[in-house]
């Protein structure tokens, strides 16, 4: 019954701030509405015992989408201008598909009940016999790693093809001075240097902490990667790009994201060399658990390896826009 | 209920007091510096009860080490975000409301 | 016990509720990422505290995510706002 | 009464969906045009994890004493399609920062009339 509850109250939250996004003009109020709806639905999924996907948007959904936003807007301007056609149309059309897909719940199997078709397929396989065949204790990342591995290398290629279509569209970000100057960070928030000091190392040892793991909580080389990411975003936003720059730099970004899918796929290619499919980790080491284990904490180092790459990567683009667009 | 537990009731109770008091100041308060105020203060008592409460719950396990980093974490945060935002404020030229009105009565 | 913490979650609701309202209504813009950071850290306690309740509090890996992110978004808010002209 | 308590999940999402279509269709402002679709894309997903709740079921991740858990399979496709909703994401902001560069505009009506004067 709390559940219920909580649930309505959340998707109440969710409904409010959907309808308040679109009559606002302001688009920074938009952004920081938007950064409350991911934040209220990662709450949903908790509620919906999804905590591996919770975890994900929390982090990516909050975190790195509301500060592309909000770079973005820093270079765009931040008012939306009056609407000049008119909007009765827009709202037709949106009450007739509304309508339609209401009137298609009707024929949807009711909400929790454990006899839906979709708890009856793969899913009692998955939840009986991975922790014989896979020994790991979280489902979803057995189900990721190991039965679906090749839809996640496919994820994987995705996000490092989307780095490459930023990278082309807005320009690899280029040291713009040797002399790197505090004046492009937040110079004059003292506390904020001290504090941000003090907590990024915790920030990359939970996202250390998180990649490895995931095997036994919620996590895994996805969540690792974006919060490893957070951490010199951080430092990016505090400090200033050009400090963050001498850490990772946009070159070994470039290395390190085709580094992480070849890394991947390379593990796949193991297993074909010993005689089995294509990421068919039994037959990495002398038992079939074993070879589980290793396998699925290789992929998962790709997969991080990828993913920080690919966020911070996005992140240097934006925020060289940004800093160019300053100057002149 | 053991005698914990009815401790952790009562540090929880006194969490939620005080969150409830930041949450109506900051609903209520004329001005943004005061909500501010309201807001920032006793978010960080509400944070230190309801984890504590939550401590009294744990056996002793990994947990307590997570309950604990997330205490330091939002009391590292929570005051500096707060302090951060009222200074950008007031850089912004954002007046208080004793301010605005007089220059109102000029 | 789960019922001292039912409550708890609750009333931790109505807080984030309110924040919510602040957010949602918010003369000043400043006035809108306060309302958000309060809500970013009752979000953090409402987990923690759900967690409990639910019994299984080994999520609170999500818990810290949440801290660490909210205060990721503030600073981001903080330097990107310098580059946008006010409107009010 | 039963009919609502079924499927009052489903209808919410439905909403929260069309708000973000409503956004998408009715924006002239191509970031708020990026911000819708993200609402509808965050809606999707959580179509997808309601489906795959069962109620007294727990989160997958096995621990002793529990035997009903939800469906984990829809947690594996959702958490990998908010890794890549966020990097096509990123493809479309980037694709307006190029608008502004061309046209100085990112208003849709705005940099259409541009093209049409050419």
């Amino acid at each position: 019954m709390t559940e219920v509850l909580i649930d309505l109250v959340l998707l109440g939250m969710l409904a409010m701030t959907a309808l308040r996004v679109i009559f606002l003009k302001d688009l920074f109020a938009v952004v920081m509405l938007f950064s409350i709806f991911s934040f209220v639905s990662a709450l949903i999924f908790i509620n919906l015992d999804a905590v591996d996907v919770a975890f994900t948007e929390a982090a990516v959904g909050a975190g790195i989408s509301t500060v592309l936003m909000l770079g973005t807007i820093a270079l765009t301007g931040r008012t939306e201008k009056k609407n000049s056609h008119s909007s009765i149309l827009h709202l037709v059309v949106v009450c007739v598909t509304g309508a339609a897909l209401i009137y298609g719940t009707m024929d949807m199997p009711p909400f929790g009940n454990a006899d839906n078709p979709i708890h009856q397929h793969v899913a009692p396989r998955y939840i009986e016999d991975s922790p014989k065949e896979v020994g790991l204790p979280n489902i979803v990342t057995s189900v990721l790693a190991s039965y679906r591995g090749f839809d996640t290398l496919g994820e994987t290629v995705v996000v490092f093809a989307a780095m490459i279509g930023v990278l082309s569209l807005l320009g690899t970000a280029r040291p713009t001075n040797k002399r790197a100057t505090p004046e492009s960070g937040l110079a004059k928030h003292r506390v904020l240097h001290v504090v941000a000091k003090i907590i990024i190392p915790f920030i990359i040892l939970f996202a250390l902490y998180v990649q490895f793991h995931g095997d036994y909580g919620p996590g895994g080389g996805f969540q690792a990667g974006v919060i490893a990411a957070a951490a010199l975003i951080l430092y990016a936003l505090v400090f200033g790009a050009s400090f963050a720059h001498r850490i990772v730099s946009p070159r070994q970004l470039e290395v390190f994201a085709p580094l992480g899918v070849l890394l991947y796929a390379s593990v796949g290619l193991v297993g074909m060399i010993k005689g089995a499919n294509f990421l068919d980790y039994n037959v990495l080491a002398s038992t079939a658990a074993a070879g589980q284990h290793y396998g699925i904490i290789i992929i998962e180092l790709g997969v991080g390896l990828t993913v920080f790459a690919a966020m911070l990567g996005l992140f240097y683009a934006f925020s060289n826009q940004v800093e160019r667009s300053n100057v002149q | 209920m053991s005698i914990l537990d009815y401790f952790s009731a009562i540090l929880l109770a006194g969490g939620v007091f005080f969150s409830f008091t930041g949450a109506i100041g900051l609903f209520r308060f004329p001005d943004f510096f005061t909500r501010v105020h309201a807001a920032s203060v006793t978010d960080t008592i509400g944070v230190i009860l309801i984890i504590a409460g939550l401590l009294l719950q744990t056996s002793f396990d990994l947990n307590i080490i997570k309950l604990l980093l997330i205490l330091a974490i939002l009391l590292l945060t929570s005051p500096t975000a707060s302090h951060a935002l009222a200074k950008s404020a007031r850089h912004g030229g954002l007046l208080t409301l004793a301010e605005s009105n007089r220059s109102n009565d000029r | 016990m789960t019922g001292v913490l039912t409550a708890t979650c609750i009333a931790i609701l109505v807080v984030m509720a309110m924040a919510l309202a602040r957010a949602l209504k918010a003369p000043t813009v400043y006035d809108r990422i306060l309302g958000v950071n309060m809500f970013g850290t009752k979000t953090v306690l409402f987990i923690a505290v759900v967690g409990y309740m639910t019994g299984r509090p080994d999520f609170l890996d999500i818990a810290i995510v949440y801290a660490l992110i909210s205060f990721i978004g503030m600073v981001a808010v903080l330097r990107f706002f310098e580059y946008t002209a006010p409107i009010e | 009464m039963s009919v609502i308590v079924d499927y009052y999940n489903y209808w919410i999402v439905v909403f929260l969906m069309m708000a973000g279509f409503y956004v998408v269709i009715s924006a002239n402002n191509l970031v708020k045009k990026v911000v819708g679709l993200n609402i509808f894309q965050t809606s999707v997903f959580m179509l997808y994890i309601s489906m795959g709740k069962v109620s007294g079921g727990t989160a997958p991740i096995i621990i002793e004493g529990v035997t009903q858990y939800s469906n984990p399979l829809p947690h594996v496709l959702i958490l990998t399609a908010i890794v890549v909703g966020v990097a096509t994401t990123a493809v479309g902001l980037s694709l307006v920062i190029r608008i502004k560069h061309a046209y100085g505009t990112v208003e849709e009506n705005e940099f259409q009339n541009e093209d049409d004067a050419i």
